[in-house]
Order: C-alpha cells, then sequence, then structure tokens
C-alpha cells in the first residue's frame, strides 16, 4: 500500500522566498508531530499535500495521488485550521451534517455520522445551540469534529490547542490522541508546544528554513541524560559539603538545583547518606531529561523568512 | 512678531509631523475608498458640462435639482459620510485604536489631526467640484461659485464633525449616518419644515442662497436666513467635535 | 431458567464504509446551502426577518391585484397592469431583494472562515461559485415568477370566460417566464460579483443600490437635459432598467416604463448592453473565486 | 532609568475592583497589589483576566473600586503612559507600516527626543534587526509579537503590562522572550505578563495571580500556594532498590495518608505534611540500606497547583 503521505523532492518557491527546498520524507500512519520555528514551511508543507498549493518541483503525494490534480484525493483528508473558520448563526450539527455532505456522503448518512462525530468529540446537547455562542473549547471541538466527519486516512490539525486555557489544552491533547488510537485516524499535528508533542506523538518531522532537520520516533530525543539533578528546600550548603566529603563534586549555580555528572552506582547511597547527614529536606532526586526544544536552542542563529506562517 | 511667527511655524511643523495626521492620511487614502469618492465628486460636472456642450446652456430649473438635490442632499453627505465615520470607525474594528489611546497624548490632541484629515480630504475635492459646475452651468459667474464653494465647505466641516463622532459611537456608523442623511434631511425635511433649523442640508443651501440668490434663486424654498444657518453650522460642528472628545475620554477602548 | 442476557454494544467510532459521491452531490449541497442560507432557514428568527419582508413586498402587489381583479370584473381587467407591464414595476423591489440579500451567500464564507474548509474538500472553487450562484438564480426564479403566476391565474378566474380568456393569452406564460428569467439573472449576477468585491454585505449592499440609484439619476438626467437620440442612448447610463428593455422586446410592445427612454436605440444594442450588464460581473465574480485560497 | 521603590512597595494596587457587562460579572470585586519583578497572571478562559488588564493599563472604566498605577489614576490621566507600556490581547498592526516605522510611530507619540537611537535600542532587544524594514503585513504571527513588544517598551518604562505576548511565537522565540524579560525586571521594573502556556509562566514569574471566573483564587509563590493547598495532600514518587520494603518502611510514618507501588516499581506516596516526609525518605533508605535513585514530586507544578484551585 502507497505511503500515508509522502513528499518526493518537494519545493516551493514564493518568487524569491525558498519555501520548501526539494525535501523528501514519508509520514507513517499514527500522530505525528510537525515541528519547526515560524515561516519555516509548516504551513506551505500542510497546503501542499491538500492540493491547495501547485508544488513549484516534485511531487507531494497522498496514498499515491496528487491532490492537486485530483481534488477527490482530498475526500480521504481532514484539515483543522488554525484561523476561525465556523459560522456563527447556524448550530454544529447542522453545520456538521452540511460538511459531510459536501464531502461526498449521501445525505442520511451524513446526518447520522455527524450525530457521532459530535458525541465522539463530546459536544452533547449544546449541539442543538448555534456556534456563534460556543466557548473557544467547544469550537475547537467543532473544528476537529468537521475535519473528522467523512472518515479521513490522515488528518492535519495546525495548532489545534492555540488559545485553549489548560483544562481545553488537557482534553484536546487526550481526543488527539484518541484520533490516532481508537479511531484509526493518522494525524500530522503542526504545533509550537513541545508539551503537545511530547504528550501525543509517536514520531516527530522538523522543518527548518525549508528543509527537513529532523525526523523519528519522540522517544528518541527525550531521553535521560546522564547528569543527576538534586533539588533541596533548605541546608543546600551543608549538603554540597556533605557530598564533597564524600568525593562527589555538585555544581550549579545561585540557589537552582545540583547537578552532577556521571554519577557511579555506589554514587548513590554517597547522595542518600550526604542528605541524610546534612538535614537537607529533599524535593527532588531525578536525572536530568533532553527536552524536544533542545532541538531549536541548539540549531544555529534563527532565520526569520519574509513569509507570513499564517494562511 | 517674530516669536509668534515662530511658534506658528513650530506649531505647523508639529501638526504636519503628527503621527496621528500621519497614519490618519495612510488610512483614508485607502485606493478603493478613493476612487468612489473621486468618482462621486466628478458625476455633477460630467452631468453639467455634457448638458451645457449639447444644448449650449442649463434649463432654468437647473440649480436646484443639481445643487439643491443631487450635489447637496447627496453627493456631499456620502462623500463625506465615505471618509468621517472611518476616521475613528477603522481604529476601532481593526482594534488599533488603543495604540492612540495607551499614549500620553491629550485626547484632544488626538481627535483634532482625524478631523482635520477628514475635511482636508473631502473638503477640497468637493468645493472644486462644485465650483466647476457653478462656473459651467452660469458662465463663470464669481460671485455664484463663491457661494457655491463657501456653502459646500461649511457642509463639509459640519458633516465631519457628525459623522466622525458616529464612527466612534457605533460600529454601525454608516448606517446611521445614510439614515439620518435620506431619512431626516431627505423625507421628513419636505413634510416638518421645522426640520430645516436642524438639517445640515438646509444649512448649506441657505448659506448658498445667502450669498448669491439671481442665479441660485431655485434654492430659497428649503432655505432660512444666512446668519442663523451659519451659527447654527457653528453650533453642531463644535458641539459633535466635544461629543468625540468626551466619547474617546470616557468610553472602554476595545 | 436461562442466564439473564446481558450485552454491550460497540458504539466507539467506527470507519465508514458507506458510499461516497463525487463532486455533484457537494454541488447540490452548496446550492441547498445557499438557498437555505438566503431565506434564513435553520438561523433562528432574527435571520428570517429580512428575506420574509422583502418577499411579502413582491407577493402583496399581485394578491392585491387579484383582489381587484375579482370584485371588479371584466370591465377592471383592462387597467389592471398586465403580464407585459408586471416587471416595470417589480424591478425595484426585486434588486433591492438581490441587492441585501445575495452578498450573504459569499461574504458570510469568507468573513468567517468557512470557505477554507469548503476548498479542502474533494470539490474546486468553481464548484463553489457555481454552486451559490446557482443557488440565488433558483431563488430569483421564484421570487421573480412566482407573483406572476398568481398575478395570471387571479386574472384568469376572474374573467368571465376562463377558457376563453386562456385560449387567447396561452402565448403570455412563455413570455413573463423568459422576460422573469432575464430579470432573475441580470439581478442574481451584479450583487453576487459586488459580494466578491468586499468582505462587508453592508458595503456590497450599498454599491449595488447605489450604482443603481445614481446610474437611474444620471441617466435620466441626461436623457431629460438632451432629448432625441442622443438622449435615447444616454438613458442607457441607466443600467437598472436594462432587463426592462428585453421585457418591452419579448412582449413588443412601446413600453412606457423606465425603459421608455432608450426605445429608439435598435434592439441589438440593447441586447448586447443586456449581455454585458451580465457577463462581466459573471466573469469578475468567476475569476475572483478561480484563485481564492484557503 | 529612575530610581526604583527599593522596598518593593506596591507599584500596581487594584482596591476592591469589579467589572460587569448587563449582568455578566466578568471581574468581582477584586483586590491585590504588585510588587517589581516579574507576575504571570493566569486563570482559565472567560476568567477575567483581560478584563483586568484593560482596567489596570486604563481602556477600560472599573464599574466599581479603583486602581493606581505608581501612585497615580489610570483613567483620564494619559501622562501615566511616559512611565507605563501596554500590549494588549488583540494582534491588530497597522499593515501599510513597516516593522521600524510602527515602532517609530509609537517612539514619537511618546514624544521621545531621540528617536532613532531609542528605536535601534528596542529592535535589537526583541532581535529583530533585520526584519525591520519588512512590512509588517508580512510578519510571522511570532515576528509581529515581538515588534509590538519592542513598541511597547520603546519609551523605557517602568511598569509593562503584556497580554499573551507569547501567542504564536516559536520555542526559539519564546527563550529569547523570557530571557530578555528577565533580563528587564533585573532592574526593577514591574512586568505582568498573562499566559495560557503555564511552562512558560513556571520559568518566567516570580510570583503569580490566579483568576477562576472573576475572582483572584491565588496570588504569590505558586509553591507557597500549593503548600497552602492542605486539603490536598502531596504526591511524590520514590525509585529505588527495594520497593517493597521502602514502601512497608514509609507506611509507618503517621504523617503519610496513603502508599502504593506502581506498574514500573515505583512507590507512590501520598502525604499532607511533605516538609516531614523530604527528611524521612533519605533516612528510611539509610536504614533499611535501600539504594535510592529517583524521588520527584508528581504534583508541585505549577499545572497541578493551577488544576486544583480550578477544580476546588
Amino acid at each position: 500500500m502507497a505511503e500515508l503521505l509522502q513528499a518526493a523532492g518537494l519545493s516551493k518557491h514564493y518568487g524569491s522566498t525558498v519555501a520548501l527546498d526539494s525535501v523528501d520524507f514519508a509520514v507513517p500512519s499514527g500522530i505525528t508531530g510537525l515541528l519547526g520555528p515560524n515561516g519555516a514551511g509548516k504551513s506551505t508543507a500542510i497546503k501542499l499535500f491538500l492540493g491547495l498549493l501547485e508544488p513549484t518541483g516534485g511531487q507531494a503525494l497522498v496514498m499515491g495521488e496528487e491532490p492537486y490534480s485530483l481534488p477527490a484525493a482530498r475526500s480521504r483528508l481532514g484539515y483543522m485550521p488554525e484561523h476561525d473558520c465556523l459560522p456563527s448563526a447556524i448550530t454544529a450539527s447542522e453545520f456538521l451534517t452540511h460538511m459531510a455532505r459536501v464531502s461526498g456522503l449521501p445525505a442520511a448518512d451524513a446526518r447520522t455520522r455527524a450525530a457521532d462525530t459530535l458525541r465522539h468529540v463530546g459536544l452533547d446537547e449544546e449541539r442543538y445551540r448555534s456556534i456563534g455562542e460556543y466557548s473557544t473549547g467547544m469550537k475547537q471541538r467543532v473544528k476537529l469534529a468537521q475535519a473528522i466527519v467523512h472518515d479521513p486516512v490522515m488528518v492535519f490539525l495546525d495548532e489545534p490547542t492555540a488559545g485553549l486555557d489548560p483544562m481545553g489544552r488537557e482534553e484536546m491533547l487526550d481526543l488527539i490522541r484518541r484520533i490516532g488510537t481508537d479511531f484509526g485516524i493518522s494525524a500530522l499535528v503542526s504545533t509550537h508546544l513541545m508539551g503537545d508533542v511530547e504528550r501525543t506523538c509517536d514520531e516527530i518531522l522538523v522543518i527548518d528554513a525549508g528543509r527537513v532537520t529532523h525526523q523519528g520516533a519522540v522517544k528518541g530525543f527525550t531521553e535521560e541524560t546522564q547528569t543527576m539533578y538534586i533539588e533541596v528546600d533548605d541546608r543546600r550548603d551543608q549538603l554540597v559539603a556533605a557530598l564533597a566529603d564524600r568525593g562527589i563534586e555538585a555544581n550549579g549555580d545561585g540557589h537552582g538545583p545540583l547537578l552532577i555528572e556521571n554519577l557511579s552506582d555506589d554514587g548513590f547511597d554517597a547522595i542518600r547518606d550526604a542528605l541524610v547527614a546534612s538535614g537537607a529536606p529533599l524535593r527532588r532526586l531525578a536525572p536530568g531529561r533532553a527536552q524536544l526544544s533542545d532541538i531549536f536552542k541548539a540549531s544555529g542563529t534563527e532565520r526569520e523568512s519574509g513569509m507570513s506562517n499564517g494562511q | 512678531m517674530m516669536g509668534r511667527n515662530m511658534m506658528g511655524k513650530s506649531m505647523m511643523a508639529g501638526f504636519i509631523k503628527d503621527p496621528v495626521l500621519h497614519i490618519s492620511l495612510k488610512q483614508l487614502s485607502g485606493p478603493r475608498r478613493m476612487t468612489i469618492v473621486t468618482l462621486l465628486a466628478i458625476i455633477p460636472v460630467v452631468i453639467t458640462s455634457v448638458i451645457v456642450g449639447v444644448n449650449g446652456g442649463v434649463p432654468d430649473e437647473f440649480a436646484a435639482p443639481i445643487f439643491g438635490r443631487m450635489f447637496v442632499a447627496a453627493i456631499l453627505p456620502i462623500v463625506v459620510m465615505a471618509l468621517a465615520t472611518a476616521a475613528f470607525g477603522n481604529e476601532l474594528e481593526d482594534k488599533t485604536l488603543s495604540y492612540l489611546v495607551l499614549k500620553p497624548v491629550s485626547r484632544l490632541r488626538l481627535v483634532l489631526p482625524k478631523y482635520a484629515v477628514t475635511v482636508l480630504m473631502t473638503g477640497p475635492l468637493l468645493v472644486v467640484s462644485g465650483v466647476v459646475v457653478a462656473l459651467v452651468a452660469y458662465d463663470a459667474d464669481a460671485r455664484t461659485a463663491t457661494a457655491v464653494a463657501v456653502g459646500i465647505a461649511v457642509g463639509v466641516v459640519t458633516y465631519s464633525s457628525i459623522f466622525m463622532w458616529m464612527g466612534l459611537v457605533t460600529t454601525k456608523a454608516l448606517g446611521f449616518a445614510l439614515f439620518y442623511v435620506f431619512l431626516w434631511e431627505g423625507l421628513l425635511s419636505e413634510f416638518l419644515s421645522g426640520i430645516r433649523f436642524l438639517s445640515v442640508r438646509a444649512y448649506t443651501v441657505s448659506i448658498m442662497h445667502g450669498i448669491e440668490d439671481i442665479n441660485l434663486a431655485e434654492l430659497d424654498e428649503l432655505s432660512i436666513r444666512l446668519p442663523v444657518a451659519a451659527v447654527g453650522a457653528g453650533i453642531v460642528t463644535v458641539l459633535f467635535f466635544y461629543l468625540t472628545v468626551r466619547r474617546l475620554r470616557r468610553m472602554d477602548v476595545p | 431458567m436461562n442466564k439473564p442476557q446481558g450485552e454491550v454494544f460497540d458504539i466507539g467510532y467506527q470507519p465508514y464504509e458507506g458510499a461516497r459521491e463525487g463532486r455533484n452531490a457537494a454541488r447540490k449541497a452548496l446550492l441547498i446551502d445557499g438557498m437555505r442560507t438566503a431565506l434564513g432557514m435553520g438561523r433562528g428568527l432574527t435571520a428570517k426577518i429580512l428575506p420574509g419582508l422583502l418577499f411579502l413586498a413582491l407577493l402583496i402587489p399581485a394578491l392585491v391585484f387579484i383582489i381587484i381583479a375579482s370584485v371588479v370584473g371584466q370591465t377592471g381587467i383592462d387597467d389592471l397592469p398586465g403580464v407585459a407591464d408586471y416587471y416595470q414595476g417589480a424591478i425595484y423591489p426585486v434588486l433591492i431583494f438581490s441587492a441585501i440579500i445575495a452578498p450573504e451567500l459569499l461574504t458570510t464564507d469568507r468573513r468567517n472562515g468557512v470557505l477554507s474548509l469548503y476548498l479542502v474538500r474533494p470539490i474546486t472553487s468553481s464548484d463553489y461559485i457555481i454552486g451559490r450562484w446557482l443557488a440565488f438564480f433558483l431563488l430569483s426564479l421564484i421570487v421573480v415568477w412566482v407573483p406572476q403566476l398568481l398575478l395570471y391565474i387571479g386574472v384568469n378566474l376572474g374573467s368571465t370566460d376562463a377558457w376563453e380568456y386562456l385560449r387567447d393569452n396561452w402565448d403570455d406564460i412563455p413570455r413573463f417566464l423568459l422576460a422573469g428569467a432575464a430579470l432573475a439573472l441580470f439581478t442574481t449576477t451584479l450583487p453576487l460579483a459586488a459580494a466578491a468585491f468586499t468582505d462587508r454585505r453592508a458595503i456590497a449592499a450599498a454599491l449595488v443600490i447605489g450604482i443603481w440609484v445614481i446610474a437611474l439619476a444620471v441617466g435620466n438626467a441626461l436623457s431629460d437635459g438632451i432629448g432625441g437620440t442622443a438622449g435615447a442612448w444616454l438613458a442607457l447610463i441607466d443600467i437598472g432598467s436594462t432587463p426592462l428593455h428585453i421585457n418591452d422586446m419579448i412582449f413588443n410592445q412601446a413600453s412606457d416604463g423606465p425603459g421608455r427612454a432608450a426605445e429608439e436605440v435598435p434592439k441589438a444594442v440593447r441586447i448586447g448592453w443586456y449581455l454585458i450588464l451580465v457577463a462581466v460581473p459573471a466573469a469578475f465574480l468567476y475569476m475572483k473565486y478561480r484563485k481564492v485560497s484557503a | 532609568m529612575t530610581d526604583r521603590d527599593a522596598n518593593g512597595t506596591p507599584t500596581i494596587r487594584v482596591d476592591s475592583v469589579s467589572k460587569w457587562f448587563g449582568n455578566v460579572v466578568a471581574v468581582n470585586d477584586v483586590s491585590l497589589e504588585i510588587r517589581p519583578g516579574i507576575t504571570g497572571l493566569l486563570g482559565p478562559n472567560g476568567a477575567g483576566k483581560t478584563t483586568l488588564l484593560h482596567m489596570i493599563n486604563g481602556l477600560s472604566a472599573p464599574s466599581e473600586g479603583e486602581i493606581t498605577v505608581l501612585g497615580e489614576p489610570v483613567r483620564n490621566n494619559p501622562g501615566i503612559y511616559n512611565r507605563l507600556g501596554v500590549m494588549a490581547e488583540h494582534e491588530a498592526v497597522y499593515g501599510f507600516f513597516t516593522g521600524r516605522a510602527f515602532v517609530e510611530f509609537s517612539a514619537r507619540l511618546y514624544g521621545l527626543n531621540d528617536v532613532p537611537a531609542m528605536v535601534d535600542k528596542a529592535i535589537k532587544a526583541v532581535n529583530m534587526a533585520d526584519a525591520q524594514n519588512r512590512p509588517l503585513g508580512e510578519y510571522s504571527r511570532g515576528m509581529r509579537q515581538r515588534m509590538r513588544l519592542a513598541a511597547s517598551m520603546v519609551h523605557d518604562p517602568e511598569v509593562m503590562l503584556l497580554d499573551e505576548p507569547l501567542s504564536g511565537t516559536d520555542p526559539r522565540q519564546r527563550i529569547e522572550f523570557s530571557e530578555l524579560l528577565a533580563e528587564l525586571a533585573k532592574d526593577g521594573r514591574t512586568i505582568v505578563v498573562s499566559s495560557h502556556i503555564l511552562e512558560e509562566v513556571e520559568t518566567l514569574a516570580d510570583s503569580i495571580l490566579l483568576m477562576i471566573s472573576g475572582k483572584l483564587a491565588a496570588a504569590g509563590d505558586y509553591r507557597a500556594i500549593r503548600a497552602k493547598l492542605d486539603e490536598r495532600p502531596y504526591t511524590v514518587s520514590v525509585g529505588c532498590s527495594e520497593p517493597r520494603r521502602m514502601a512497608a518502611a514509609l507506611v509507618g510514618l503517621d504523617e503519610v495518608d496513603s502508599v502504593t507501588v506502581d506498574a514500573e516499581g515505583r512507590v507512590i506516596v501520598l502525604s499532607k505534611n511533605v516538609s516531614v516526609l523530604q527528611l524521612a525518605v533519605p533516612k528510611l533508605a539509610q536504614d533499611a540500606g535501600i539504594r535510592l535513585e529517583r524521588v520527584e514530586p508528581l504534583d508541585d507544578s505549577l499545572e497541578s497547583v493551577f488544576g486544583y484551585l480550578v477544580d476546588a
């Protein structure tokens, strides 16, 4: 079966600006995070796969077909835009039924499918109120529902948690997780929030300056490092001294956590005994963990292309 | 003398370089808005020149339809409305008003440049159009041309103040402005003659008729005495200017 | 005693195995949704007021005429506006109806971003605009034909010998249907083109009504002021009454309505002028939506 | 920089302020003080954060109560904006300006005498020097936000009120942003940042204000707030060589409410008195000769504090 999403030497130029520079990648099924600084070409990539933009070079393939030349290929794709895209005067159930019809579902199926989808995204009786009265969280759910009502194979989510408060964000991330697992719909999630990616994505694909700079399983980017972090609420200096007595050199600035490099196995016991000896109340003792955002810290100066990353 | 001149010059220089004046000019001179406004201003000139060109003169009953009904009742208010309601209306709708309000600048010094730009962008255009029509129609009679020029100028100054205030009070200012011009001044003033004392159209026409009443004799049926009209227009202009400043001070800015 | 039965059904997410109709289903959906939007159906009360009011404004004259026809009997029927003259008066409410309602179909989709959801569906932007145009055209046909049919039937029933009246005037029916279609074609395309020009419905409506009013004033001012054949040609400036020229030609009668001033202009020119005033806005509309992006 | 109030007397004072629109009460009798340093303003959607900020920056008038900034009223007092910089929550900008022209426009409205120099300084501070001559319309959201920040601080204000400054910025921009704000706060400025992204505020803010449906639910250092939530026991995960024996030892402590061993063999301890637990864990491990590998608090993050308060 052809790859779900495939970019073959794909490039896109807007006059002198190079948004995508002949990139090659394939997106497997499951949930993939699409990361990259502003204006790096993320939105362009999504629009090329949706067939809304014509590639300057190479091909953007969805299950082997090119949506730009074959609009019907879009019937198996879903898109949740970042910007507002909902009518305010009609109810969610009417809007969703209409969107299902426009996606090619016959009237009866459209109605039942819309009702089911609204239930799955967690909209119950509010679905019969007009969308203009919905909260931001409920609107994000309707935006997601219209992307999956026609049972697509792959759904593109552009900043799905933008503007949501912590509660709403948590619920949206669970929903995205369920889409990838229970619903069996693969997703490409474009976002700026590392937390979102670490919690929902299996794979990540990083685009910077029009090129793919990283691709691989999320786990690969967030393993634990060798450095040991110790945080205590009090008597920090006494702890440092106790550690030194036991031949362990701890460094750390001001009142931040203490860092101990390449700790040997019995070093743990030394730390434990130092803690008891110094009487320092232990808040945290844990290895450091690489963070996804380190990708951005490391990868050189920021390059702001002229491209606005919005529509 | 020198001091006053210097103070005058620095005030003028300050005025020209005033940032609010600068952005208002940029905002209101959008291509689409300007083409509509210029087209509207040109219509009476085209009609008059075609009629005079073909017939060699204007029919006896000309001042009332061209100046009374078309110019003063429709074109002048629509042109001023298109810009004046947008003076603050655009800022409100685009949510950029906060950039002005959150600055150590008195509200008066925010409203003054906005008002000046509106008058400067509509006044000359309409006055020139009116003067050309007068000169073409009444074979270059200077007195009629002046009458039309002064009348239009007063109309622009007064309408600008009212519509600028409307633009700040409601986002549907254009709708209310149309309502005011076509219902209050158009329809009602036909029946309730008393309205003439409270309608900008009446002030404009009365000032024209006051200055020259031979060629513009037909304008008398809507006119009141010149001094009353002039004072009325002055009061209305100052009143709505003050209301705009007061509104800007007291409103919740989005 | 058999064991009590219990079963848990999987109401979880089910993949969709049903039929997937292509672009025609989508166009049909857009058409139906367009008509419902125009009439404010499914949108709460306030959205229904304007369309309702304007619809009534068109029906009432026809109903009044019918009542008059039935009361005053045969003699009075001649001074009633016949089918040929009905559109002289009906054009004003129809144009206002279209100017205010038509932009609603295009501006709201753009302003609230729903357009970008359509463009990611398996349809092209031309499917979208054709669907919307057809929606309003069909609605305009209804708005234009129904009062005429009512009037025709009413007058028919009112006349002493219904059969005889029908036999003599059966050819009126295709004529007023054709004239009505010409009017609907005109009043659909112009406002929709205006809606492609600006994002705000109120501005689009003001634009159409503005152009129509000013064209009426300028056209008449010039043709009265100058008169003669030159005046007749200048009357063409009053684009609002162009469909009436077609109406007069279809009923080949000397018109006494607003189209009268342009009577001396040759038929071919008047038809050409009508076609231009439909084709140009249609082309502008089509081009504007061809390259619109999500 | 003018001299600062050394002992951190409150820069901003909000005194029993309420704001309602018809019968919708957006801010309900809130009193608070904000001192120099970075204060994070948090709360779920619709909690009244923006409404409160709009009243503190003078854009809208409270329905009840008073607000003073640097001792002065903020309404009908344009002079205050010489010392106050504001970045509102909407992201509208004048499309016809280039980045630099927009900051210059601000600078001239602030009546600065050395405009070019001050504008350069602000643009460099937000690291937008190379994009400054491009039109704002072409900017990405993150770039626009940074230019808007430059425009709101070009006059070197003592107080800065920033509503969702981080929205639309990517990770790298956010890191630079936080470093910049930390720098600004060092010279005694008072900076209020409202945001939804808790991970960012956690590292950035010295203290937080938490609003829930119009009321002030908590204020101060979030860990101190956590300690006050005594009806919520602390959860600590302990990774060690012999989890069962460690669990047995821990259960013996009176302060321990409950102990479980999870699937990965971690000992999850709940206790209302966390300071006792912090000393007991190493001691018990030492007595029982168990190797202590990992101790992690599971709910002392800002997110948990936020969650507990919102659910309360």
